[in-house]
């Protein structure tokens, strides 16, 4: 699956994209930031604060208890600042 | 509506007459015409800015920019609604965002130019770095931006 | 605000991106720039109308929209504020009133137009006369209008 | 004292503006607009529903019970339909 980041997301872990296989026992959105924190540093610093991190699922918004099944892609970014 | 949108997302500046004067051309039905032209500041909060550089996320910002737009036509009734959001980077007194609202009922034309411009601020894929003397820094998100946007969900 | 307002009542037409231009001209206080164009519409009610002629109170006209503009610049903090009303001879598809306002903050420059343009609508010296195949006839204000104005009244 | 005439006031007087010299009687914008009605059929057409007719005094709205004293510039019209 690819994961996708945006703004001090994309700049704490380092990459703007990357490609993800996480267990089958990873079913949210929830599980999968807890499942990415775990890959060192970068990530656990982007992630900390897992309650202002925001997620689209096939560029749509989900809330963080959205199964991940079936996604082909899963941006994870601060809260919107557009407009 | 049967009325498509136009929404663009690029890097390059836009003209505001042109894209107003579209929405009218060849047509009678239109009795007011409502533009909202966001413009980078100088200064954030209290600091002063060299410039803010503006991310997105392709793709899903088209289609979530479509998906209010659609949303709005189906509220109001407009004869034409434009939108159109830059990239990259954005000096002082230079145009950010457009949104563009013709109907024949001047309240129909500020409710949905104002839905939009609430919606753009708080959940369209867009992110604003600020370069400063002090360096870079992401803006944050202000709560009176979703209270704004809140005001239009429907009870 | 030590800001004057422009308020011009003209029998020619107005160049709408000119207006938001000069308003935002050499600065970079302003973060949120509105307009509103008021279009002669081909029908009124479902009859098809050959022109509008606008009559108006000159010297009252002007005093009342000053009157009223002081009132906006005191209630919101506009940095910028443009109103112009045509008269004479309308065309369907031609402007007729223009309101462009610019403040740090959406919000206000939205709401002061709104406020500007119910205004202009129920309380500014001007008549609308339709031409149609019937011969000419002078419009009827209409409730809805009131209504709008009065949302505005400070209780 | 002027006064003046706008819209369909204006036609069915037949003029837009004129000078008039009512009695000391006829004090409020009310009294006048009765006054004015006995001039003849235009002005009893113009004002047969005085409660349409809207009133400025010296360039400034005002009700129909205000005082004329002084006015240098009185205006009837129909209700504004600008914007």
């Amino acid at each position: 699956m690819k994961v996708k980041y945006f703004a001090w997301v994309r700049e704490r872990i380092g990459k703007a994209e990357e490609t993800v296989e996480p267990p089958a026992s990873v079913r949210t959105v929830d599980e999968l930031i807890a499942w990415l924190s775990n890959r060192g540093d970068a990530y656990a610093h982007a992630f900390e604060k897992p309650k202002v991190i925001r997620a689209a699922i096939d560029h749509a918004h989900v809330k963080p208890d959205a199964a991940i099944a079936g996604a082909r892609e899963i941006a994870f970014f601060p809260p919107m600042t557009g407009g | 509506m049967g009325m498509a949108a136009t929404i663009r997302i690029q890097e390059a500046d836009f003209d505001i007459a042109r894209e107003i004067a579209a929405l009218g051309q060849g047509r009678t039905d239109v009795g007011a015409v409502v533009s909202f032209t966001g413009i980078c500041r100088g200064t954030e909060g209290s600091e002063p800015i060299a410039a803010l550089t503006l991310e997105h996320y392709p793709g899903m910002a088209e289609a979530e920019i479509k998906r209010h737009a659609d949303e709005a036509m189906a509220r109001w009734p407009l004869q034409g609604l434009t939108i159109i959001h830059r990239f990259g980077r954005i000096a002082p007194g230079e145009n950010i965002v457009l949104v563009v609202t013709a109907s024949s009922h001047r309240q129909a034309a500020f409710e949905a130019a104002e839905f939009l411009m609430d919606y753009l601020k708080t959940n369209a894929p867009f992110w604003k770095q600020e370069e400063s003397a002090r360096g870079n820094s992401w803006i944050e998100a202000r709560d009176h931006d979703d209270v704004a946007a809140a005001r239009w969900t429907k009870s």
